[in-house]
């Protein structure tokens, strides 16, 4: 049969799009993994004052970018939602959290590895560690949210609330280095320009496009999987149901 | 009340809020609220009196003595307008430098002199090989003789 | 008494979790006219009672009251409508005539104590006055919840099997006060698994849910 | 290996190579755990919902 | 619209009142988690001085989260939130009154309990005034954020402990600058930096929760 | 069959808080009869049922089962006794059929999966086999915990308005359950405010309460 | 009978596997409360490794307590707490049984997660053996405990407020020789006198609690 069941409804077609799209973003972020780490630890030359120690830059820049950027996007999703009351945005919000958290925990991680051999400390309570890990909490407390409410239209609403309210954790994470005197340093990226080595921002900037890939790729994947959950019962589902 | 008229009160009412928001931060931020303080804040009585806190500043060129035990350290902490001289027992960490930043928590001692608990490391943002911040170096000493001369 | 429908129901669909429960579901109702919703346990009644009150939002179609959607007139709209619900929303710490008495100030109405006490001892709760809630019983509950209703003075009463737990006099009871409330102009949109004789009344009926399971 | 005397000295990284490491490898473990966690849950979901459908239609 | 907001409130006053077991319990919960920690810790007048402020803090989060759980629980399974969500009078001033009853029945007396609570741990004066007075402005957010999260997890198994997941990183601000007033008057540093925090923290929520517990009420009700 | 009475009450008085529902309430009960406990809301016959099960204790008389005071004999008696509670006792998070096992063993009783199954189909749950009980409607909850009476294989059934909820189906459903039960030997004590037909049993009735308040 | 006892233990460990969520939700509590502490209190090392114990200590007691209140309630709610009455077999065993599941289900991740905590203090790992093994001996004894607090507050209102306030004070000896013990270690005292008492305290409640909680279970029935 070559009825195109993917024209009758904003999931069915975003859910072709989405598997169309996710393969080419996987690739994306696997080859800009491989440049991205190559020109960090192959082309980028030795830090003046940090030695070597500043290659976990290459991760935890763009991991810590990504904690907030993904936030906001979800965040932004869910507004949509909420105004239009469209199914697909809480989708696009439920499928970016889980990745979203996932990178707040890598710059926790990467930060506190970090820190132990510059600052001296695992961890300090200063305002862009703390109001990181408040971002978590906010992840972990969404997710928690939804995996506790069965109807998914109440999850999707109470969700997107909760997300909105947090989204104000987002600033103050990014200028918490200059509102505050914290012991984590200044932004090096500042729309004056850097202060960082070419080569070396090079390498963190594309391992941040490679995050982004990563992201999308993901995020596709499992909107997917929400989309089917959701519309199991219309024709076009069961359709992709029996071809699977 | 007409509709018109609620809609227009809940407007003032939430512009006023976010006034007093404002004028509340600013208030807070012209205040100190910090993780640290500055060699010049201690002096000026800023800094709490008769327990723990930190300061923060850079390490004074030439400043840094060594006991013969290895572990005990003396330096000195300035932001340049004042200074506070620190001991510490321990492990400094890999970026502890002259010149460079560091953050120390401990107590003040009544001869003015700061004993350390916890001595950590404050870099800047800036990254480069060590041949451009050399060149970095050499140029602002030129800078400077220039300026001198 | 108004002609034209008051309340009319369009193109209603309803899904609980991932089921549909009714699609294209519509009806209109005027002054005087009782609907009695009916079907199996499961179908879809109270479901549907709570999407006339604005409690739930549809999936699709619309709800009307006097020609607007009550999406958009909320305010009227529960001006004029009163909600039994399958719980009695009524508080277990307070006497019956304290439940009302807060019950019309949350509702923005007045409140008149004679009224209400009258009310209350039309539903044989005259030797309940002074006792909190909690220590009732289950049909006495229920006939503290109906005195809410009937001091209301909704023209739409919307009711979730009024009859649970009433005994037999409570109710021919519940039947008198429809009959009244329906000659007095008013509309009634309810469900019940047991008989109710109305003579006289305007009934109307409307099955939810198509398959019949069981 | 423009910066590499050796790849003993790559591991070493200066003597960080605990902290470097030890961020990439957790990393790269997250990383790996997501995606996997992520095919797991497509192939049930695949599967309940097949069987789900499969047992309405009955 | 101000004699519901009025009803709301002294309907819940009424209620407490009926149910003064309850609310005393509250209070003793605050005294009680307060007075562990000398015993976890031991008796050590200088520590516990340091950590009083703290511990005060968070004993009065933990007391407040606590009655929160049951801000709406006890109306929803009633039946009567939903009665209260069909009045014609908007859903933001029932939150708002809900916030505003919970406050002046859980967050007062916590003020007037903590200054004993403070000699308890050898604080001086002025820093029992700060503590006081911080409690005055940080346990009004508490109520205002707390009826969003108990809203949002209304009706769910295990409500009062996800509420406490959902509300506590939210409220993290309010603690900070609040302990943080009582510890720089305690340092001898300006307490005001900390206190203008928290009272456009305060505003801000005053500005915000109502709106959006309102709607998470209605969203639950689905 | 035992010609002997197998439940016997004697005496009996109930308080609930100051008040007195009934005292000196008596009556004997062979198998294969039925009780009625008749009596308008609020009279006491939820009480009562609570002190025939043990749950709650007696101001005066007592209860007793084959001769002996089921105080006394607490264990003999549960193992021949099931209780259909307003409450329905089923967990919402486990599906039907995993609720009637976990019933079975909390009650000591051996579990055979095909004939809880078969319980479940005869009372109309075929379709929610594989569902939590969350997501079921009120009547067919009220269902789940018939299906758990029945396969309690009980002597003595204690039943407080089993029909609450119940279609017009489920009523007559649960009118041939108990005709049979009583065939084979059974012993129901219950209550409903419904009507009940039950030709051919042997029923008898029992009024709570004296006054008829309202 | 031991077939009684593992069905209510399996009954309850599958209604907490249904339901993931409040678990998790339930352990990230605990952590939470750990980590409010430094936020109150600030972040001087020194300082935060001397109240590890009793902070860690007291977070677990109140994680249990709050998982406590629901020990009974759901079961009492929904009507099924009268049908496991109406059992033939003790009721004790039905206490007991519950006691056991909610060690199982909250108590044992409470161990797991405590070296975390441990080392987010700065606490050594000897200190950490010994705050575990402490934890292995106590949070039972809060399990069977709280098992006797929610059966007498089993149907009232608050119920979770009234019960902190009944077991709490049962509970202090547990958590002063439980903090004791690893206070101990850090000063380099012996730890054996504080585990021994602890453990003396287990085998007591082990005894006495469940035949508390069954009577309490039959009067809140009444
Ligand atoms: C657990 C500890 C840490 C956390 C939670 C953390 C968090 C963050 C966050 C959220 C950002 C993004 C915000 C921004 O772009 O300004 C960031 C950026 C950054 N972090 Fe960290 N960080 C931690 C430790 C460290 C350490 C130890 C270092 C270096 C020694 C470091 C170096 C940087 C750098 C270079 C940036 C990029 C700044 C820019 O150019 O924008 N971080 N960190
Ligand atoms: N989350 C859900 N997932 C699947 N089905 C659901 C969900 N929530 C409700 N349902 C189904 O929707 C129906 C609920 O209908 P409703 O409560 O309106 O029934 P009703 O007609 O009032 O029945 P009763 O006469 O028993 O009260 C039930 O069949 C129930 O199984
Ligand atoms: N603590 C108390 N103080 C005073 N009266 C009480 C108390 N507890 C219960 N009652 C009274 O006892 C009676 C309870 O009876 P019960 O619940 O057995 O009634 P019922 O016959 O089952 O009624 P229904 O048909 O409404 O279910 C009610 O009249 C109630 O008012
Ligand atoms: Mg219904
Ligand atoms: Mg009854």
């Amino acid at each position: 049969m070559s009825i195109n069941w993917y024209k009758f409804s904003a999931p069915a077609s975003f859910y072709g799009l989405a598997g169309r799209l996710a393969p080419w973003f996987a690739w994306a972020a696997a080859l800009l993994t491989v440049v991205g780490l190559y020109l960090g630890f192959f082309v980028a030359p030795t830090d003046f004052q940090q030695g070597e120690a500043y290659r976990v830059i290459f991760i935890h820049v763009p991991a810590a970018w990504m904690s907030m950027f993904i936030y906001l996007v979800m965040a932004a999703w869910a507004a949509i939602g909420l105004a239009f009351n469209t199914r697909l945005s809480f989708m696009m919000a439920r499928a970016l959290a889980p990745t979203g958290a996932m990178f707040t925990f890598v710059a926790l991680w990467t930060g506190a590895f970090w820190g132990k051999p510059m600052w001296g400390a695992w961890w300090v309570w200063d305002a862009r560690l703390t109001s990181e890990l408040i971002l978590l909490f906010l992840y972990v407390g969404i997710m928690a949210l939804w995996a506790a409410i069965d109807d998914p239209r109440r999850g999707d609403k109470a969700g997107a609330l909760l997300a909105l309210i947090g989204a104000i954790n987002v600033p103050i994470i990014y200028f918490s280095v200059q509102w505050w005197n914290t012991l984590h340093q200044g932004s090096s990226i500042k729309p004056t320009g850097s202060s960082m080595d070419e080569v070396m921002l090079a390498g963190m900037l594309i391992m941040a496009f490679a995050a982004w890939f990563y992201t999308a790729a993901v995020a596709f994947v499992r909107v997917r999987r929400i989309i089917l959950e959701r519309e199991r019962h219309t024709e076009w589902v069961k359709h992709v149901l029996e071809s699977a | 009340m007409k509709s018109r008229h609620k809609k227009l009160l809940a407007i003032g009412l939430a512009v006023a809020g976010l006034g007093i928001i404002a004028a509340l931060v600013l208030n807070a931020f012209q205040s100190n609220l910090v993780f640290f303080f500055s060699p010049t804040q201690v002096a000026a009585g800023e800094a709490p009196s008769g327990r723990a806190f930190r300061i923060g500043g850079l390490v004074e060129s030439g400043s840094l003595k060594r006991e013969a035990d290895g572990l005990t350290v003396h330096f000195v902490v300035t932001d340049t307008a004042k200074t506070i001289p620190v001991t510490y027992k321990g492990i400094l960490p890999d970026l502890f430098k002259e010149g460079k930043g560091t953050v120390a928590e401990g107590s003040l001692g009544t001869d003015g002199v700061f004993t350390a608990t916890q001595v950590l490391a404050k870099h800047d943002e800036n990254y480069m090989p060590p041949e451009a911040a050399h060149a970095l170096e050499q140029a602002q000493k030129a800078q400077a003789t220039v300026v001198q001369q | 008494m108004n002609p034209h429908p008051v309340l009319s129901v369009h193109g209603l669909a309803c899904a609980r979790g991932d089921r549909t429960l009714f699609t294209d579901l519509g009806f209109e109702l005027a002054g005087g006219e009782l609907l009695m919703v009916q079907g199996g346990n499961g179908q879809g009644k109270t479901s549907l009672l709570r999407l006339l009150t604005g409690l739930s939002g549809p999936v699709a179609g619309e709800v009307r009251w006097r020609g607007e959607a009550i999406a958009k007139s909320r305010e009227a709209f529960h001006r004029d409508m009163a909600y039994l619900a399958h719980a009695n929303g009524i508080k277990e710490d307070l006497t019956p005539l304290e439940n009302l008495r807060f019950q019309a100030g949350l509702a923005g109405r007045g409140f008149d104590t004679d009224a209400a006490e009258q009310a209350l001892r039309k539903l044989g709760l005259a030797r309940c006055l002074d006792l909190p809630a909690r220590v009732l019983s289950f049909g006495q509950r229920r006939r503290v919840a109906l005195a809410g209703l009937l001091i209301a003075s909704a023209l739409l009463w919307i009711m979730d099997e009024p009859l649970t737990g009433l005994d037999v006099r409570g109710v021919a009871l519940v039947e008198s006060l429809l009959r009244e409330h329906l000659q007095r102009g008013g509309m009634v949109v309810m469900t019940t698994h047991q008989a109710l004789t109305l003579d006289g009344a305007s009934v109307r009926t409307l099955q939810v849910g198509r398959r019949e399971d069981a | 290996m423009m910066q590499w005397a050796s790849w003993d000295a790559f591991w070493a990284m200066g003597g960080y190579g605990l902290y470097v490491w030890g961020s990439f490898a957790v990393t790269a473990l997250a990383i790996v755990i997501e995606v996997i966690l992520l095919r797991q849950s497509g192939r049930q979901t695949l599967a309940r919902l097949k069987r789900l459908n499969k047992w309405e239609t009955e | 619209m101000l004699g519901f907001l009025l009803t709301v409130i002294r309907r819940d006053l009424l209620l407490a009142a009926r149910r003064r077991g309850d609310w005393l319990t509250a209070q003793f919960f605050f005294v009680m988690v307060v007075s562990l920690f000398p015993l976890g810790i031991g008796p050590e007048p200088e520590l516990l001085k340091r950590i009083a402020p703290g511990v005060v803090w968070v004993a009065a989060t933990l007391a407040s989260l606590l009655s929160l759980s049951r801000l709406f629980a006890d109306d929803h399974r009633d039946g009567s939130l939903e009665q209260m969500l069909l009045s014609p009078e908007p859903a933001v001033l029932l939150a708002l009154g809900k916030a505003i009853a919970h406050w002046l029945i859980y967050g007062i007396p916590l003020l007037l309990v903590a200054p004993v609570l403070g000699i308890q741990f050898a604080l001086p004066a002025e820093a029992i005034g700060v503590l006081v007075l911080s409690l005055a402005i940080g346990t009004p957010i508490l109520s205002l954020l707390g009826a969003v999260g108990a809203a949002l997890t209304l009706g769910l198994r295990g409500g009062g402990v996800l509420l406490t997941l959902l509300i506590l990183p939210l409220y993290v601000p309010a603690l900070i600058f609040g302990a943080g007033a009582v510890d720089a008057m305690l340092a001898g540093t300006g307490v005001e930096a900390n206190l203008s925090l928290l009272g456009a923290f305060f505003m801000l929520s005053l500005l915000v929760a109502p709106w959006v517990s309102a709607a998470a009420l209605r969203v639950s009700m689905e």
